[in-house]
């Protein structure tokens, strides 16, 4: 299906989407919304692409390569900001104890550990979504080969 | 009568329990896969509804620090926060079995789970 | 006496739907049914929707809303509390969705 | 703060993160991703091994995830139980994972493997979790990874019975962890806690005020637990999902998955619900009846089966009931005999389906009927088979024995005769369908006529080990059953 309205709109709208996700993903400690939802925002504009244009398309905005490494990355880098915690000699996954700068409350380079954990979250979150709905849409056209 | 009067001050719980028991009556009745899941959804939904209603107060503020809190009444952040992991659990799950639909169809041509059992029973 | 007519009621309105279904229909819309009818108990019996005296507001939220922006710096509390105070929450539902993605992909690849 | 203080949360954290490694450390450095998944395991192991003697000197001990302490962050608990349990996940899996490796090259295809050694390590991980955490909804989560990733080691074989198998599964452990988290609500609901010690000293006023609330959280909690750990009449998925995975999983899953299930029950039980709350509704009854119920009709159904694997399953139905057994019969001696059981099971279960395994690795034969004979072309595997059996039965000198002497001494000594005869029973159906086996494998005169490809040492030595292990389990259990007193103990 080839619509250029739906194209052009699009297009148009998808780097909107982009910066509002991340927006909302760096403001997660100060307003709703945080690295789940911000995440979920970005790869929805990656989908729109795809849905959009067709699989091609979308499929060369992020390669699977990418994906899979941004996905382990940011699920280690959560591991990571939680050893570090460990290395200085507070708990696992420490936040204050392990002498992140909280900052001043309401600046956006604030709360230490949330912020990074939050941005680890978000690129995760948004690979996830990107990745799941591409190999379920290349498996069901697998299927569609073999019948 | 005493008990229907507090069933309607809970109604958010008693919600949440209408829609876990549709939910499962779904799942039970329902041969179709995608149904299944669907069902499952449902009950997850009910679930988190009961959850978060629990932290919730009348005229309760959301829980984003504006003010001293002995000035403001906020609601309960933890049950949401819960939730939202919950959310996105209720997600991957419902992700991967669809995909596992994906193949059943693949193989069998249908989704139906009766019809499954009959392919199946004549081979 | 009210009660007695609502459960009349009710009654027929469930005799009526019965009497349309098939033998496991019946069997799963009672059992269900069932379910429901002991849940409603307890919700009648759970405390007040709504009340601030309720048990959960305990000392948790308090200490939540009123120390969490000097604990972690966050004002959205939660923010703080998802990724500082039940941090290891978090890391598990990252995993989950880790996980999502190792099943869905290795499910699909070897079909 | 010492390195050694954070063995709770690293052995977690090195589970997950070689999970999250192995996908790029197999597309990059394929040699090196096995290698890993066991070094990682190895040191999971070794730190569990320290926490035990940590245990011992100090007694149980806590650790603050984060460093908050419990009502407003996660804590994880080690007592003599839980590390108990903990060792016995790790070592276990890392023994499996041992005979995964050759195995796996025949039953997968190699773009997956990664993902199977992630899966794999997510498996161990969560289970590590559930052994360790006290907090109620940190149990979800981790139950939600272990149910995923449970489902998906079977579904990564390329067979469609799998594919329906993990699907069922899938669904019915998603209904079990929503019951769950239902509970949890009611609890949270009337308590406002979530860490396992608070909600006790919350719950007895609780039941007080909204007696209810705890009725249906305890029913759900049944429900939920026992959908997992296939409790009787909740087993319905059980039987193709261990049948149809490919053997590791299966190993995996009859020997551990669903055992982790039981002692989060047992925790349930024992220290969340406070004793008045136990005494006041007969749980431990319900419990009792339907894990008797499961162990004969497990027996039973084995015994019809004709696909050696499905048997296998089958009576895993029936050996999780006396895990069950040994919780609800609430009695310090039936409950060591439980949770030896648990134990022992676990090895010889997985030791089973290795066998299971090897057979039709070398053979691809899955039929009961035509493994006559077959003792003489493959005779460690049948060996380790026999042995296998005889503990399930429980014959002297191996593990089961030991497990169900105690069960016995426990029933009998709270008055209750009747399960020392379902015991006796269900290990008489045991020999029924395990020593035709046994017997077809060695006795047969003819010639075993299917083509044999030689079997891999690497596959052997797991077996030889699982062997040793049973035997000694069998013969020298009195360290295990003065540990398993000392821990159970402190729920008394």
């Amino acid at each position: 299906m080839e619509d250029q309205i739906v194209r052009i709109t699009s297009r148009l709208v998808t780097p909107f989407i982009q910066v509002y996700g991340i927006y909302v993903i760096l403001h997660g400690h100060l307003s709703p919304g945080g690295g789940f939802s911000g995440g979920a925002i970005f790869g929805a504009s990656l989908v729109l692409v795809a849905l959009s244009f067709n699989l091609e398309v979308g499929a060369k905005q992020i390669s699977h390569t990418t994906a899979s490494v941004l996905e382990s990355g940011g699920a280690l880098g959560f591991v990571v900001t939680g050893l570090v915690g460990v290395a200085v000699g507070a708990n696992f996954l420490a936040n204050r104890g392990a002498g992140f700068p909280l900052g001043e409350a309401g600046e956006l380079f604030s709360a230490g550990a949330i912020f990074i954990i939050t941005a680890f979250l978000g690129v995760k979150v948004a690979s996830t979504i990107v990745t799941l709905f591409y190999n379920i849409i290349e498996g069901e056209e697998k299927s569609g080969d073999a019948h | 009568m005493e008990m229907l009067i507090k069933i309607a001050h809970n109604y958010y719980y008693m919600v949440a329990i209408l829609l876990f028991v549709i939910g499962m009556h779904t799942m039970l009745t329902h041969s179709n896969l995608i149904k299944k899941v669907i069902a499952m959804n449902i009950m997850d939904t009910s679930v988190f509804l009961m959850f978060v209603a629990t932290g919730y107060t009348y005229g309760g503020a959301a829980p984003i620090v504006t003010a001293p809190a002995n000035e403001v009444l906020y609601v309960n952040p933890l049950p949401g926060s819960l939730m939202l992991t919950g959310i996105v659990v209720a997600v991957s799950i419902t992700a991967y079995a669809l995909s596992l639909v994906v193949k059943i169809y693949r193989y069998y041509g249908t989704v139906d789970y009766d019809e499954i059992c009959l392919i199946r029973s004549r081979e | 006496m009210e009660d007695i007519l609502f459960i009349i009621i009710a009654a027929i309105f469930a005799m009526r739907y019965l009497l349309r279904l098939q033998a496991r229909g019946v069997f799963t819309i009672l059992l269900v049914g069932l379910i429901g009818f002991f849940f409603s108990f307890t919700v009648a019996e759970m405390p007040p929707f709504g009340d601030p005296t309720n048990p959960v507001f305990n000392e948790i939220p308090a200490r939540y809303m009123e120390q969490g922006i000097t604990d972690t710096g966050a004002v959205n509390i939660v923010s703080s509390v998802i990724i500082d105070y039940r941090a290891f929450d978090t890391l598990g539902e990252a995993t989950v969705l880790f996980v999502a993605i190792a099943a869905v992909i290795a499910t699909l690849k070897s079909h | 703060m010492e390195l050694t203080n954070h063995f709770p949360a690293l052995i977690l954290a090195i589970l997950l993160g070689i999970s999250f490694l192995s996908p790029i450390l197999y597309r990059w450095a394929r040699k090196a991703s096995a290698p890993a998944l066991i070094a990682s395991l190895f040191l999971a192991l070794v730190m569990a091994v320290y926490l035990l003697v940590q245990v011992l000197q100090v007694g149980e001990f806590t650790y603050y995830m984060g460093g908050w302490p419990p009502p407003w962050g996660i804590e994880f608990k080690v007592n003599l139980l839980r590390v108990y349990m903990l060792l016995i996940v790790l070592a276990v899996s890392l023994w499996i994972m041992v005979y995964a490796l050759k195995d796996l090259e025949h039953e997968l295809k190699t773009e997956v493997m990664g993902w199977y050694y992630t899966l794999y390590a997510l498996v161990v991980g969560s289970m590590a979790g559930m052994a360790l955490t006290n907090d109620l909804f940190n149990l979800f989560v981790l139950m939600e990874i272990c149910a995923i990733s449970a489902c998906a080691i079977i579904s990564i074989k390329e067979d469609r019975a799998c594919l329906e198998a993990s699907f069922k599964y899938l669904i019915l452990s998603a209904m079990g962890t929503g019951c769950f988290l239902l509970g949890v609500a009611m609890i949270y609901m009337v308590t406002g806690q979530m860490n396992y010690d608070l909600v006790n000293a919350a719950l007895p006023e609780a039941v007080e005020l909204y007696p209810n609330n705890m009725f249906a959280a305890a029913a759900l909690f049944i429900v939920a637990f026992g959908t997992k750990a296939a409790l009787f009449p909740l087993h319905v998925w059980l039987p193709d999902a261990h049948a149809s995975a490919p053997s590791p999983s299966s190993a995996m899953l009859s020997g551990l998955v669903i055992k982790i299930y039981a002692f989060a029950l047992f925790i349930m039980f024992y220290q969340l619900f406070p004793r008045s709350l136990l005494e006041s509704i007969p749980l431990n009854e319900i419990v009792l009846w339907l894990s008797s119920m499961g162990i004969m009709f497990g027996s039973i159904f084995a015994m019809v089966q004709v696909d050696l694997k499905k048997m296998l399953a089958y009576s895993s139905i029936g050996q999780i009931g006396y895990v069950f057994l040994g919780i609800g019969l609430d009695d310090i001696i039936a409950m060591t005999g439980g949770f030896y059981h648990l134990l022992v099971h676990a090895i010889m279960k997985s030791m089973l389906f290795m066998c299971a395994g090897i057979i039709i690795y070398t053979t691809g034969i899955r039929q009961i009927k035509q493994l006559g004979g077959i003792g003489q072309v493959l005779p460690i595997t049948m060996i380790a088979f026999t042995i296998g059996s005889a503990s399930m039965i429980g014959i002297p000198g191996t593990g089961g024995l030991i497990s169900k002497w105690y069960l016995a001494l426990g029933a009998l000594e709270i008055g209750r005769p009747i399960f020392v005869v379902i015991i006796l029973a269900s290990s008489l159906l045991n020999a029924v369908y395990y020593m035709p086996i046994i017997v077809n494998a060695f006795m047969q005169q003819e010639q075993f006529q299917h083509q044999v490809k030689p079997v891999p040492r690497k596959m052997l030595i797991p077996l030889i080990v699982g062997m040793a292990a049973i035997i000694f389990f069998g013969v020298f259990s009195r360290p295990a059953i003065v540990l398993l007193d000392e821990a159970l103990a402190l729920f008394f």
